[in-house]
């Protein structure tokens, strides 16, 4: 199977030791550098450090096109706390979030860097007259642009194919919003958190069908920044480090229309990598608690399945027996996610993460998953239905 | 590669594109506001960082602590300076212009503008002074301030 | 997380446009895209109203759209291979908003389309393909799952309008004709 | 490194497109490594930015061309040598043992470059309408020589020793027959800099593929080693303002980092020539000062002809961007590429004799104040 080669002899274990975010809006007053300043801030004073404990930056942001600047990288290096330090910004579209701490596993795991400050932004609301103009450029320009093609109709072609090879309806997808909305009302940040049922995601406005208005995330503005460190500084730190044991990222081909888009055989290949170097055979029972990336609701299913936590096509059914509530055998997305925390694209990934941070140490206050958890996944999404990256998280 | 590649230039196909968002509206941020504020009044910021004095003042220190705003009264003076002739096509300018890191003897940094002088006039150290626009004009952009200009030895 | 302050200051945007010290700004970013060896081919032949694809010499694979390289095998493709452009409809779906979002008058139906093309299984998990608008189908053949699977042809733009654009192809239609209640 | 490939090195490739030259690239370093992509590389890292290449989230656009499909391919918006470091990193952290790293550039297909520098301007500084947006580099041109007291001469000198040695470099399209009194005839275009000063633009793609020390000695005896790499930024370009005029303390950091992982305390005795930053002339000085290649004053050891190809330490035997052309996020890249073709003997033209170690340093350019160093030698 395809996947690291690895002398499973890692020179240097790695911890997330802090981990903090902003409010996620459809429109905050910060600028973009402000905003990975005060995520930086929360994640550090979280950690019980402060920036001149951090060797080494990594910066997380999808397009420049959104925040309006281009080489946004170097533009968030000192919000980031990048002053006069080592920074490097990571970019696979949607894929980003969950990419910063891999990055930042080998900055630590190389024994380069003892101390990482990795820190996802995005600012959506710099765009007119709506973000979502933006994704106009992300095809290809010869090829596909002609069309006119925009964001949600890529999506919708993708659930389309879900649903018809799963035999899954809009019903049973519409759950997941439900879910991730309804555990986001515990979420301090949350910008979409509601009690909806079924029906009002049936009823709301149709996009691009089969996608309506509360099967997909908001635009939203947001920071999110984790702390990670080498395994003799994280036991200095905090008697509860949290281990990353596993990462893993695949891309596949850029010609999406040239696969079948039922399967995300791309974060399959993702998590077997991450699953392998976490010693991890059979994820669906050894994974306590799930953060998949849920930027619509067919998504987080998709996911479930890509991440091999259920059989494929097995997860509507999962869901409707509330499998995947916090109080079920594997909750997922128990922050709220992407559907009620928010999507700021490259902090919600690293939000994501951030949760499984406090979930596993016990400090997700009301959001905190019912049975005991110890070893957790997260993965984020991104591109033309190509990019998936994967971190397994334990204590 | 392509194991047979043709080459006459008609051969290739180019495709012209844009990739180009109608609009930015970009938010000042909180500390923005405040120094966009006092723009409007006609005062410059700066930071204190510790007991460094940075220009212009920004959100945050270089230790990301929360700097205090001051305001900054001068003397000003050039701290550097080119002159533009050339944009990067290589058209010339109808009048060289002169830009400046504009600062003051003491302060870290400096603010980036125009400088009204002759060409061969400016020099590093040259005493100048900020000249705002009417009050009704100003919007708390740097622009506010249109240019600096030499100090006239009284 | 201790959720006594969450940084972060909500702002509307008619309050904002009332600060000072907002910035606007229209960007400008021109760009003559190279299309190179295989899409140059590729939008000659939309131009004469045919469908190329390349071969991968390895996996017998014909490639549609084309590339100089077969991205499985990573060996350059070889021969040029015309494709009917028959098909049948992978997944479809129907457009009721523009590329900002702003509703459209008239939704627009579009699809992903596998192509008849040498060296693909049937039903195997890659395939030459193309995404593009399907025509002479309503949207209740999409939304009753009737249009998947559906036996589809290119439907061409009369020849003087073409011009050697994937927009030469004006849509995807159903082979045989369907009275179209 | 175990093996490179290119392919450009021409103002403009119009007969690929971006794809094709990663491809034409990809193909080539992986021969020279001899290695198949599809199953001896463990990961692929693409060095890109959305503005340079004029399609948003152009990191789906990596993995095809260089093999990576289905396989750990991940992009990071930054010099090709930041992508080296982190290939440095993975291998170094045993989970990784084969990385290939690509970087290109095609800016004939930008129409309009200006406005793309000045979209990476701060919003606030742009509100100024600058009419070049490579403004700062006179700024720190300026500050520098009133610094150091180097002269407008010295700068010329380095523009004519870069491209008078580039005609010898068949990589080297910008090179040119050029003599100092026209450099100092010719009006400045950004004071104090003429036209000569400042590098054009070269389309290139550009491929290295990186192995762990015993699939390197495996693989055969033509491998480069990365002795150590590091970069650092000083401020990003929401704060320019607060940069140290006329110094680059990102290119000293980075160079402190790079000696400290390679054990090296004075390089000027402890390499055999470098390849540095010149996009504009100043820098090249600039940089030799903060890598500590500056002896008593870098523009006085210029003057003595100590960094000529025949002199005490070789600086940009290659002729140096001013040469070679600026090839955006692969300038890093191509700068690390004379330096691997010298230390294995095939630079051709510009080669010059016994050379086992050498030092690499390359800026992103402004606005930004981020460098990269890697220190690199051969058994």
């Amino acid at each position: 199977m395809v996947g690291v080669k690895s002398n499973i002899f890692v020179k240097d274990k790695v911890a997330i030791v802090g981990a903090g975010l902003t409010l996620f809006r459809r429109r905050l007053l910060e600028t973009p550098r402000d905003l990975a300043w005060e995520a930086s801030r929360e994640a550090l004073s979280s950690a019980g450090l402060t920036l001149k404990d951090i060797d080494c930056i990594v910066v997380g942001s999808a397009p420049d096109a959104f925040d309006g600047i281009h080489m946004k990288g170097e533009y968030l290096a000192d919000g980031s706390g990048g002053f006069n330090k080592p920074v490097v910004r990571v970019f696979v579209g949607g894929g980003t979030g969950v990419m910063v701490p891999v990055v930042a596993w080998w900055h630590v795991a190389s024994g380069l860097c003892k101390t990482v400050l990795a820190v996802g932004e995005e600012k959506m609301s710099h765009a007119y007259p709506h973000p979502q103009g933006v994704f106009a450029y992300i095809w290809d320009p010869i090829l596909e642009r002609p069309l006119g093609p925009n964001l949600i109709w890529i999506f919708a072609l993708e659930m389309r194919r879900y649903m018809h090879v799963c035999n899954a309806s809009k019903e049973d997808i519409a759950l997941v919003s439900v879910k991730n909305k309804r555990n986001a009302l515990d979420h301090p940040a949350a910008q979409a958190a509601a009690k909806i049922t079924v029906d009002d995601v049936l009823k709301s406005e149709v996009l691009v069908w089969p996608v309506q208005l509360l099967d997909i995330s908001p635009v939203s503005d947001g920071a999110a920044a984790l702390v990670l460190a080498s395994e003799s500084v994280a036991r200095r730190v905090t008697d509860t480090p949290v281990w990353v044991e596993g990462i893993g990222f695949t891309l596949d081909n850029t010609h999406w229309y040239n696969r079948d888009l039922a399967y995300p055989r791309y974060l399959e290949y993702a998590a077997r990598m991450a699953y392998k170097m976490a010693g991890i055979e059979r994820p669906w029972r050894e994974i306590d608690v799930a953060e998949p990336y849920d930027p619509f609701d067919y998504k987080e299913l998709h996911h479930i399945e890509g991440l091999m936590l259920a059989r494929r096509c097995e997860a509507p059914k999962l869901l409707k027996e509330g499998y995947f509530d916090r109080s079920g055998e594997l909750p997922t997305s128990p922050g709220g996610g992407l559907l009620g925390v928010g999507n700021p694209i490259a902090a919600a990934g690293v939000m994501k993460v951030a949760e499984l941070f406090w979930q596993l140490r016990y400090e997700a206050g009301a959001r905190q998953v019912k049975k005991p958890v110890h070893k957790a996944v997260a993965n984020a999404w991104g591109d033309l239905m190509q990019a998936g990256t994967v971190v397994v998280l334990s204590t | 590669m392509s194991l047979w590649k043709k080459s006459r230039v008609s051969d290739v196909v180019h495709v012209e594109g844009r990739m180009e968002t109608e609009r930015y509206i970009y938010t000042p941020g909180p500390v923005g506001v405040k120094v966009a504020e006092a723009l409007m009044e006609g005062r410059i910021m700066g930071v204190k960082c510790g007991n460094k004095l940075y220009i212009p003042a920004k959100t945050y220190c270089p230790d990301h602590s929360e700097g205090e705003l001051v305001e900054v009264k001068g003397p000003w003076i050039v701290k550097s300076y080119t002159i533009i002739y050339e944009d990067m096509y290589g058209a010339k300018l109808d009048k060289p212009v002169v830009i400046a890191l504009v600062g003051t003897e003491e302060a870290h940094g400096g603010l980036i503008h125009y400088v009204e002088v002759e060409p061969d006039k400016v020099k590093v150290g040259l005493k100048v002074e900020p000249v705002f626009r009417p009050k009704e004009e100003r919007r708390g952009l740097i622009t506010d301030v249109m240019f600096f200009k030499p100090v006239e030895h009284s | 997380m201790k959720p006594e302050r969450v940084p972060g200051r909500y702002i509307r945007e008619e309050d904002l446009r009332r600060l000072p010290g907002v910035i606007e700004y229209t960007p400008t970013a021109r760009y003559s895209y190279s299309a190179g060896q295989a899409l140059s081919e590729f939008l000659r032949g939309l131009k004469d109203g045919r469908i190329l694809g390349k071969l991968c010499p390895s996996c017998r694979r014909v490639l549609v759209p084309p590339r100089v390289y077969c991205e499985f095998c990573f060996t350059p493709t070889t021969e040029w291979v015309e494709v009917t452009g028959a098909g049948r409809v992978e997944t479809a779906v129907i457009s009721y908003i523009g590329v900002a979002r702003e509703r459209l008058e008239k939704p627009e139906i579009i699809g992903v389309i596998r192509l008849d093309a040498p060296g693909h299984a049937e039903n195997s998990f890659d395939f030459a393909g193309l995404f593009h608008k399907l025509c002479g189908v309503t949207e209740d053949d999409v939304k009753s799952g009737r249009v998947i699977g559906m036996r589809v042809k290119p439907r061409w733009k009369p020849v003087h309008e073409r011009v050697g654009s994937i927009l030469d192809i004006e849509c995807f239609e159903p082979l045989q004709p369907r009275e179209v209640v | 490194m175990v093996g490179v490939g290119w392919y450009g090195f021409k103002p403009t490739v119009p007969e690929l497109s971006f794809r094709e030259m990663m491809f034409e690239a990809a193909v080539r370093a992986y021969e020279d490594a001899g290695v198949d992509p599809r199953r001896d590389v463990d990961a692929f890292i693409s060095c890109q930015e959305d503005f340079w290449e004029g399609i948003a989230i152009s990191d789906e656009f990596a993995p095809e061309p260089i093999g990576g499909v289905l396989r750990p391919t991940m992009t990071i918006t930054g010099d090709g040598l930041q992508c080296v470091g982190q290939a440095y990193m993975m291998i170094k952290s045993g989970a990784f043992n084969v990385v290939a790293v690509e970087a290109h550039a095609k800016p004939s297909d930008i129409m309009s470059p200006q406005e793309i520098y000045e979209f990476s301007l701060d919003p606030n500084i742009r509100t100024l309408k600058i009419s070049n947006p490579l403004f700062q580099a006179g700024l720190d041109a300026v500050a520098y020589m009133r610094r150091s007291g180097a002269s407008r001469e010295h700068l010329a000198m380095v523009a004519v020793k870069n491209k008078v040695r580039g005609l010898l470099n068949s990589r080297a399209s910008h090179s040119a027959k050029l003599t100092l009194d026209q450099v100092l005839d010719s009006k400045p275009v950004i004071h104090p800099l003429t036209r000569y000063e400042i590098a054009g633009f070269t389309d290139v793609a550009i491929n290295v593929v990186l192995a762990s020390e015993d699939v390197a000695r495996r693989l055969g005896d033509k491998h480069v080693w990365v002795e150590g790499i590091w970069w650092a930024t000083e401020v990003g370009t929401g704060a320019v303002e607060w940069h140290e005029w006329g110094r680059m303390p990102s290119m000293r950091l980075a160079a402190l980092g790079a000696y400290k992982l390679a054990g090296v305390e004075d390089p000027l005795r402890q390499t055999d020539f470098s390849e540095v930053e010149d996009r504009f002339s100043y820098m090249e000085l600039l940089s030799l000062e903060e890598l500590g290649l500056g002896g008593g004053g870098a523009h006085r050891m210029l003057e003595s002809g100590y960094y000529n190809p025949e002199g005490g330490y070789p600086v940009n035997p290659s002729g140096g961007s001013l040469s070679m052309g600026v090839t955006l996020e692969a300038t890093g890249l191509s700068r690390l590429l004379e330096v691997v073709l010298q230390l294995r003997g095939e630079a051709g033209g510009v080669q010059l004799k016994d050379v086992r170690r050498a030092v690499v340093a390359s800026w992103r350019g402004p606005p930004t104040y981020t460098s990269i160093v890697a220190v690199v030698s051969r058994d």
